[in-house]
């Protein structure tokens, strides 16, 4: 084992010290560098393997126990909440999607949401408003989060599952194109939306 | 768990939505999804309506629209094929496919999501970190130049308000107290502050007199010099030598 | 670097996601095992001159960041702000006529300063309380403090320009000024300043 350069310590415990995740940037602006990239590389490989690993969630660093050690960490704390199946499916919608209005919501559901649902997964910190659609009657649209990407253990969006290959079979388009009939539906559905 | 409840009664609130039924229907084809035969998903479709009965119907709705699409859409998949209406029926049925598949893949993909190893259940952070503080510091700007400018401006805006104040008839606090000064040293008994004040017409001139008179008085008395007495709220105010 | 034993990773793990200290038996009970003061000095050993160390304090064990970079953990963000007028013009005041109260200083600008003119000043380190005047209401004096001199630059204080200086830089336009009555004025207004 080599003797540790100042720049590993002191990023290492910025990062250590830290109550919310860093980006690099934040890091080298705090210390005063140019560039922390290797720094943070070296910092991951001396921890790779052991208790505690530094991890990259959407361009945040942070440090976490590994997930096989969770049945020894787990019972100290309380487990998550149980997310309802319009949630999960919901939630799933806005990660592949995103950014995506409650109404394309509906389309691919088939269902009318209800107001309850989104709000959860905004109360969680999962999903947030991203903006207006410019089409008639401007609707909010809704995209995943930092925290979003932190909590499900993803480095970028394209760590979703199979987002790739749905992305190939043509599954994450959004209505207006080939959805005549789903955009019937969604236009009467619509009308019932009263927000 | 759809071939399970084969013969059952169905209860359309299990299901959200036609579109959930018509996926949970289209599974128990136990095929890929994309060979799925939209016409077996109709005829089921309107089966499992059929025995859901009339006591559904009022909640139902939406479900009978999707029956009545479907069964449009069936006649016009058996309807020999002539020139039809764009978009063909084989096109809506493709559409239909997609549509169930798309919402099987994001059910899947929502399951995958939660099945990860999540933060607080399979993955800790520190319990207990120090945290990053910022502190604040202001560093002020400002040249000699600036501070020069500043006090002649002040300098220069000042002058005219002077004159005005120094026109006022007013009987300075050193004033007054040298006056009560001289004065006190006879006054053994109790006098009303009246007798300390000289006796001029212009009320604002009195009204100098007495401020300065009182605030003097309490100076002195808090020096020492002679005592204060007040019998009652907004009574004479009373002075003797201390 | 050997690989880290199960029950390294697992001590390691334990005392990075608690939020207390703990001891040796409370992580040997969590983890079931007769004895880990072993585990302990290998995880301590491990991170030994990086940016996280392995602590005792009074039986208890705890991760910390080590003290030689707890200046890392706290920055000082330096902003630089325009003084307002009303700050210079109070300051000039000051340096002018020290020690002067603050009823003086709003004598001579004719308007009336906030509290948060001479915090600003002191807080500058450019002005300090200098005593109380011995008048009635006793009101607090300021003056200007050595900074003051080198921030800008002044070997002494009458090294400032006085007023016939800025009459003749052509500064101050008006005709009439006149020290005296300025003067005159501090001292009789002095009588109603009330704080």
């Amino acid at each position: 084992m080599t003797a540790p350069d100042d720049l590993v310590r002191a990023v290492e415990a910025l990062l250590f010290a830290s109550e919310v995740p860093l980006t690099a940037d934040e890091v080298a602006r705090r210390l005063d560098v140019p560039d922390v990239r290797d720094a943070f590389a070296r910092v991951a490989a001396r921890h790779a393997g052991h208790g505690i690993e530094l991890v990259e969630r959407g361009g945040r660093w942070h440090f976490q126990t590994p997930a096989d050690l969770a049945h020894l960490l787990r019972e100290t704390r309380e487990t998550a909440r149980r997310l309802s199946r319009a949630g999960v499916e919901t939630l799933a919608i806005v990660a592949y999607h995103e950014p995506v209005s409650r109404a394309e919501i509906e389309a691919i559901r088939g269902v009318q949401i209800s107001r309850g649902t989104l709000d959860v997964l905004m109360e969680a910190g999962w999903i947030a408003p991203a903006g207006r659609r410019q089409i008639p009657g401007r609707p909010l649209t809704y995209a995943t989060t930092p925290d979003f990407l932190s909590h499900f253990g993803l480095a970028d969006r394209r760590d979703l599952p199979g987002i790739e290959d749905l992305r190939a079979a043509g599954m994450l388009k959004l209505a207006g194109d080939d959805w005549d009939i789903v955009e019937n539906e969604a236009e009467l559905e619509s009308a019932d939306e009263s927000d | 768990m759809i071939d399970d409840a084969g013969p059952l009664t169905v209860d359309l609130g299990t299901w959200e939505g036609p579109l959930d039924l018509l996926l949970a229907l289209a599974r128990s084809q136990k095929v890929d999804l994309r060979v799925i035969s939209i016409l077996a998903l109709v005829d089921q479709y309107l089966e499992y309506l059929k025995r859901a009965g009339a006591s559904h119907l009022d909640q139902a709705a939406d479900y009978l629209v999707m029956a009545a699409w479907l069964a449009y859409l069936k006649s016009c998949l058996l309807l020999p094929k002539v020139e039809q209406a764009d978009p063909s029926p084989q096109e809506l049925a493709w559409r239909l496919q997609q549509r169930l598949m798309r919402l099987d893949a994001m059910r899947d993909s929502g399951a995958r999501l939660m099945a990860r190893d999540r933060l607080n259940r399979d993955v800790f952070l520190r319990g207990a970190p120090e945290g990053l503080a910022s502190d604040r510091h202001v560093l002020w700007q400002v040249s000699l130049y600036d501070l020069i400018a500043g006090y002649s401006q002040v300098k220069a805006r000042g002058t005219p308000v002077l004159h005005q104040v120094s026109r006022r008839p007013i009987m300075t606090l050193e004033a007054a107290m040298t006056r009560i000064e001289a004065m006190v040293g006879g006054m053994r008994d109790w006098t009303a502050i009246a007798a300390f004040m000289p006796k001029i017409g212009d009320p604002d001139f009195q009204r100098s007199i007495l401020a300065s008179t009182v605030v003097a008085m309490l100076e002195l008395a808090r020096r020492g010099t002679l005592e204060l007495r007040q019998d009652a709220a907004f009574g004479p105010l009373l002075v003797k030598a201390a």
